[in-house]
């Protein structure tokens, strides 16, 4: 039995700082004050379209400059039946996801007709094609958008304190079934084959991983949460704007940003690069322009220098993931002794003593 | 099993594979020489879909699967190893054989775990069961192919060059597992240089020239066959 | 009336002349190197303010300011590509995507914070009003028809440096089959380069011709990129004179589309692409 | 030129000399310690089966792999860590396996890459076109329109326009009719009596041995017999060929 490494420790110690990281956001309502709650609704939000974006690039090889649009859509939609459907917030949140997954089925079929680098910029057309459209929409306010009746906003709740609560909680919500269902996605036999596509596409293909279909399932499966993030950022902003709503800098740049610092291809990497966004806008905020400017070299630099990002860094030294997608080989408690075929199983070569 | 029928594979003017015909019985061991060039890992790639056809007609147990993705091959039963590696260097040898036996073999995670694992023993692969497959040298890697192809539970194992640059002795324990293979059901057809380890294994061989086949038979009478010395050795002057 | 569509449809001509000069540049790194150059529109940005700048801070006549940066752009380009682009060419899309993006939102910000948010122009001594009247209500600026011929001679220009020259040839080799290339011993990360700094020159021009026509700000790019890459992908990637006909088709419909309602013009472009695309996904003029 | 190698005459006419080389793709290793030598004016032909090295040991020559353990010297100057311009500027010109030419280019275009690329000398375009007269009607012809051998013409003018010192030929006659074969080998020894030093790697070996003054046998990356053609029987190159 190999010796456990020295730097074992590490990876329960990552999982407890999760742990701790998690029974904050939980314990967020009572020890938060109104705009620290606002902020982490926003990390939320953030985190649950950096991991959709994730998905995407890092594994499906759709390296999409679009997703925004979904954001918008969500965002409008939970608008239009909210205030004119008279839904109530929660159904309007449900329907505005939904609403992004049925326009994701023809903005897949365009832009899946673009391969690779021109997918980018064609995902970008179609983005700025529907934000120009939703600018058209007299009944959200044109292009200059619409703020929502106080009646709907009152029915989250009267007092600000415990309606920002409420949205919080909405967002932790979304969040947390985003971060669950996708994680239980790659623990599946379709994350398996998608992990295999993200290393070696033609290898995947010929071990038998339906690559149009998993290409299909990441791309449909990001646009309901996407949309879902988009009713939460409209819940807290309380107005649709196209370009607010649809905003490139806010749902994409910062996105690819995140992703690209944290990880990308791996599910601790959109965490990480969220919290350490945050942490640099806190801190770097007031600096203006210039803290894009330090994150678009960041990134850069992330790319030239490990293009699994942050967490690429870390795993070198942390002997484990975190948060285990992985498959490891069930226990057997005596391996190779008569389970396997005869005189077909050759003697291990001479492994090398551990340690 | 496994019938090509007037098969071209043309890339612009070139003519890699042209006007091929080539039929292989269930229980064969058909092995496949020929010089550079000659279009075998075109073969290949004909064979499992990962290039279509410019014509002609691939059938596999009686139907034709000429239009199909390599994917629903491999379903179908088309296992591939390629002769240079494509590991899934981020992932564990065991979920690389894992992927395989899920997506190719078409079972459930759960079900197909114990089948991962036997494979990777099978294939001598289970003292680096847990490593990631980026770490493994030339002989794991060349075990790894294996081990994919075989987790998918092929009918049909197609093999490109797994005995290259191997030594003597780890070209034996290979060939070793793919007997073992053999044994178990599985068809197989061998693309291969080292000479020495088709012959010991194959049932039948073939020579592939210019995109065609040029000699079949038993191996000793294809290696006694005097075109297959011209083409490898040149012209008798 | 039909004069009044007929003279519409020729100021779309006209404009497609600097949509296709956005596009020229684009289209040579897509034919040539392979990728798209997500920070194209910010480079073209980028240069025009080097001309507001050297004709506001000096006052240099704008045609003076426009051949002093010529020379930097190609400079410009040739260094980006060899120490930059390079080193992540080859290793897949994402890469190259993730790095040029970088580089735009670089652009953008490095511009907000030095000039501000504000729109500029660069004066352009009267030529912007100067018209041409054709008759029965067909008039034609002078400035319009001056960018539509010099982008028809940078085609025609950049078609006889890549067929008839000795840099074309090798520019071309290199853009065949790049080990190839390197087999022989032809430097192809120098000739990658080279060819970048062309792509830098016509940013230069088009830079030049936009900064004196229309309005522009620090954030203005995405639209430029997402205009060349509409024109590029309708003309047939690669294909120069197809880029040309792409940047025509999109200014036409985006003039027609601002004769329903001025708020429809940008959009009446993408959709135009839109339905093109997915009838023809291999463009107008595909190469080969 | 820059970094062109300095003339170091050693005497024994040694053009080339590959000392100890091994060739390494990642984990892979191609050649194990190999060394070889080329005189100028002299035919060098390399055998072996797929896989055993020959191309690796090609591609070294021009500095086109990754990683190299050895030494590799063209008239006494080291040409190991040199990049592939400046080794061709000195006067090694690889004819590469399938040709490689540059498909959308024309036929005058391709040789002309490999006019400038390499060093002056006496060889011209007529040169080329003396030896490949049908190379002058199509000069204009982009070369994916050309047929397989003319093709090759193409690549081996190609090589001979950078006057090369050191030529290498790289499977010159796979997928090739007789005929075309011929003609190909036929220039081969009017090329060596111009003083050049030739290596050709081929897997036909008769072809290969008889235009040969002196060769190499590999095998799994390792030579394991060289001598003049007229020295040995075929039987024991065919034994060492296939290493059974």
């Amino acid at each position: 039995m190999p010796k456990a490494p020295f730097n074992a420790w590490l990876v329960p110690a990552g999982r407890l700082l999760l742990l701790l990281g998690l029974c904050f956001l939980i314990a967020g309502p009572w020890v938060c004050s109104i705009p620290q709650l606002q902020l982490l609704t926003q990390f939320l939000s953030l985190l649950v379209i950096a991991i959709m974006w994730n998905l995407l690039a890092g594994y499906a090889d759709i390296v999409s400059v679009g997703q925004h649009a979904f954001v918008g859509i969500g965002a409008y939609a939970f608008f239009g039946f909210a205030v004119f459907a008279g839904f109530s917030p929660y159904l309007a949140l449900l329907a505005g996801g939904a609403t992004a997954l049925v326009f994701a089925v023809p903005v897949m079929l365009i832009i899946f007709r673009l391969r690779a680098a021109y997918l980018a910029v064609g995902s970008w057309v179609v983005a700025e094609t529907l934000m120009l459209g939703a600018g058209k929409l007299t009944a959200f306010g044109g292009g200059s958008g619409v703020s929502m009746p106080v009646s709907v906003v009152r029915s989250l709740g009267v007092q600000p304190a415990l309606r920002y609560s409420h949205i919080y909680w909405l967002a932790l919500a979304v969040a947390a079934v985003a971060l669950a269902t996708t994680w239980l996605l790659m623990r599946s036999r379709i994350g398996l084959g998608l992990t295999a596509m993200r290393d070696n596409e033609e290898g995947a293909g010929s071990v038998g991983v339906n690559l149009i279909r998993s290409r299909i399932l990441c791309f449909l499966w990001t646009a309901p949460f996407l949309g879902l993030a988009g009713g939460i950022i409209t819940l807290q902003k309380l107005r649709v704007a196209p370009p607010a709503s649809f905003s490139i800098t806010d749902w994409t740049v910062y996105v690819i940003f995140i992703v690209v610092i944290g990880g990308i291809g791996s599910f601790e990497g959109p965490i990480i690069g969220t919290v350490v966004f945050f942490l640099i806008r806190q801190y770097l905020a007031e600096i203006g322009v210039w803290h894009f400017i330090i994150l678009g070299m960041l990134s850069i630099g992330v790319i030239m220098v490990e293009p699994r990002g942050l967490w690429g860094i870390l795993r070198r030294v942390v002997p484990g993931d975190l948060i285990p997608v992985s498959h490891r080989p069930p226990a057997r408690p005596l391996a190779g002794s008569d389970s396997a075929p005869s005189g077909t199983h050759l003697k291990e070569p001479h492994s090398t003593p551990a340690g | 099993m496994l019938e090509l029928v007037s098969v071209r594979r043309h890339f612009g003017p070139l003519k890699v594979i042209d006007d091929l015909d080539l039929s292989v019985a269930k229980g064969d061991v058909l092995g496949i020489l020929g010089p550079n060039g000659a279009g075998k890992t075109t073969l290949f790639n004909v064979i499992l879909g990962v290039h279509p056809v410019s014509a002609g007609h691939v059938r596999f147990e009686g139907r034709d699967i000429t239009r199909k993705r390599p994917w629903s091959r491999c379903q179908m039963g088309i296992g591939r190893t390629y002769q240079v590696p494509k590991p899934f260097s981020h992932m564990s040898v065991f979920e690389n054989v894992l992927v395989a036996a899920v997506s190719g073999g078409q079972g459930s995670i759960r079900a197909s775990r114990d089948w991962a694992v036997e494979v990777v023993e099978l294939t001598g692969l289970a003292h680096r069961m847990e490593r990631p497959a980026g770490e493994l040298s030339l002989l794991d890697l060349k075990r790894l192919e294996l081990a994919k192809a075989v987790a998918c539970r092929p009918k049909l194992l197609l093999l490109d060059e797994i005995a290259g640059g191997l030594t003597d002795m780890e070209c034996d324990e290979l060939l070793e597992i793919i007997r073992g293979v053999h044994r178990q059901g599985a068809t197989i057809v061998w693309i291969e240089h080292v000479i020495h380890a088709l012959r010991r294994a194959a049932t039948r061989l073939a020579v592939l020239y210019g995109g065609k086949i040029i000699s079949s038979g038993t191996p000793d009478a294809v290696l006694a066959d005097p075109r297959v010395r011209e083409v490898y050795l040149g012209v008798e002057a | 009336m039909f004069f009044s569509w007929a003279n519409q449809i020729l100021q779309g001509v006209l404009v497609g002349g600097l949509y296709a000069m956005f596009a020229m540049g684009l289209s040579l790194s897509v034919g040539i190197m392979r990728f798209v150059n997500i920070a194209h529109g910010d480079l073209i940005v980028l240069v025009s303010f080097l001309i507001l700048s050297l004709t506001q801070a000096f006052g240099l006549d704008p045609i003076l300011a426009v051949l002093i940066t010529l020379p930097l752009a190609f400079l410009g380009g040739y260094l980006l590509q060899r120490y930059l682009l390079q080193r992540v060419i080859g290793e897949g899309v994402l890469p190259i995507i993730l790095v040029t993006f970088g580089l735009s939102i670089i652009i953008q910000n490095g511009l907000l914070g030095t000039y501000g948010a504000d729109t500029r122009k660069v004066a352009g001594g009267g030529i912007e009003t100067a018209t041409l009247m054709l008759g029965k209500g067909i008039n034609v600026g002078v400035l319009p028809l001056a960018i539509f011929v010099t982008a028809m001679v940078m085609v025609a220009g950049l078609d006889l440096l890549l067929y008839r020259t000795r840099m074309g040839a090798r520019i071309r080799a290199v853009s065949d089959d790049v080990s190839s290339a390197n087999l022989v011993g032809l430097p192809s990360a120098h000739i990658y380069a080279i060819a970048m700094g062309i792509v830098g020159v016509t940013v230069a021009i088009s830079a030049g011709f936009m900064s004196v026509w229309t309005n522009f700000d620090p954030t203005s790019g995405p639209s430029r990129l997402i205009t060349a890459f509409e024109a590029v992908v309708l003309g047939g990637l690669g294909s120069l004179w197809g880029t040309l006909i792409g940047g025509i088709v999109l200014g036409v419909a985006q003039t027609l589309g601002a004769q329903f309602d001025a708020a429809w013009q940008v959009l009446a472009g993408h959709i135009v692409f839109l339905i093109i695309f997915m009838l023809r996904p291999q463009g107008l003029f595909p190469r080969n | 030129m820059a970094g062109r190698p300095a003339v170091a005459p050693t005497g024994n006419g040694t053009l080339l000399a590959v000392e100890k080389l091994s060739v390494f793709y990642g984990q892979f290793r191609a050649l194990f310690g190999v060394d070889l030598e080329v005189r100028a004016g002299e035919i060098v032909s390399i055998i072996g089966a797929n896989g055993a090295g020959k191309s690796s040991l090609l591609k070294a020559i021009v500095g086109q792999v990754g990683r190299t353990e050895g030494r590799i010297l063209l008239e006494g100057a080291d040409l190991t860590a040199l990049p592939t311009a400046e080794i061709v500027g000195g006067g090694v010109a690889l004819v590469p396996e399938g040709r490689r030419l540059f498909p959308s280019l024309t036929v005058e275009e391709n040789l002309h890459i490999g006019w400038e690329v390499g060093r002056q000398g006496e060889i011209g375009f007529d040169e080329v076109y003396r030896y490949f007269p049908i190379l002058k009607e199509r000069r204009r012809q982009k070369t994916r329109e050309l047929s397989g051998g003319q093709q090759q013409m193409v690549a081996v003018g190609r090589a001979l326009l950078a006057n090369p010192r050191l030529l290498l030929c790289d499977e010159i006659s796979l997928g090739l009719a007789p005929v075309v074969i011929n003609e190909l080998y036929e220039i081969i020894p009017a090329i060596r009596d111009r003083g050049i030093g030739i290596v050709v790697v081929e897997q036909d070996i008769t072809r290969s041995l008889a235009v040969a003054d002196r060769f190499y046998c590999l095998l799994e990356g390792r030579v394991n017999l060289t001598g003049r053609p007229q020295d040995t029987t075929r039987e024991i190159v065919a034994q060492h060929y296939f290493g059974v």
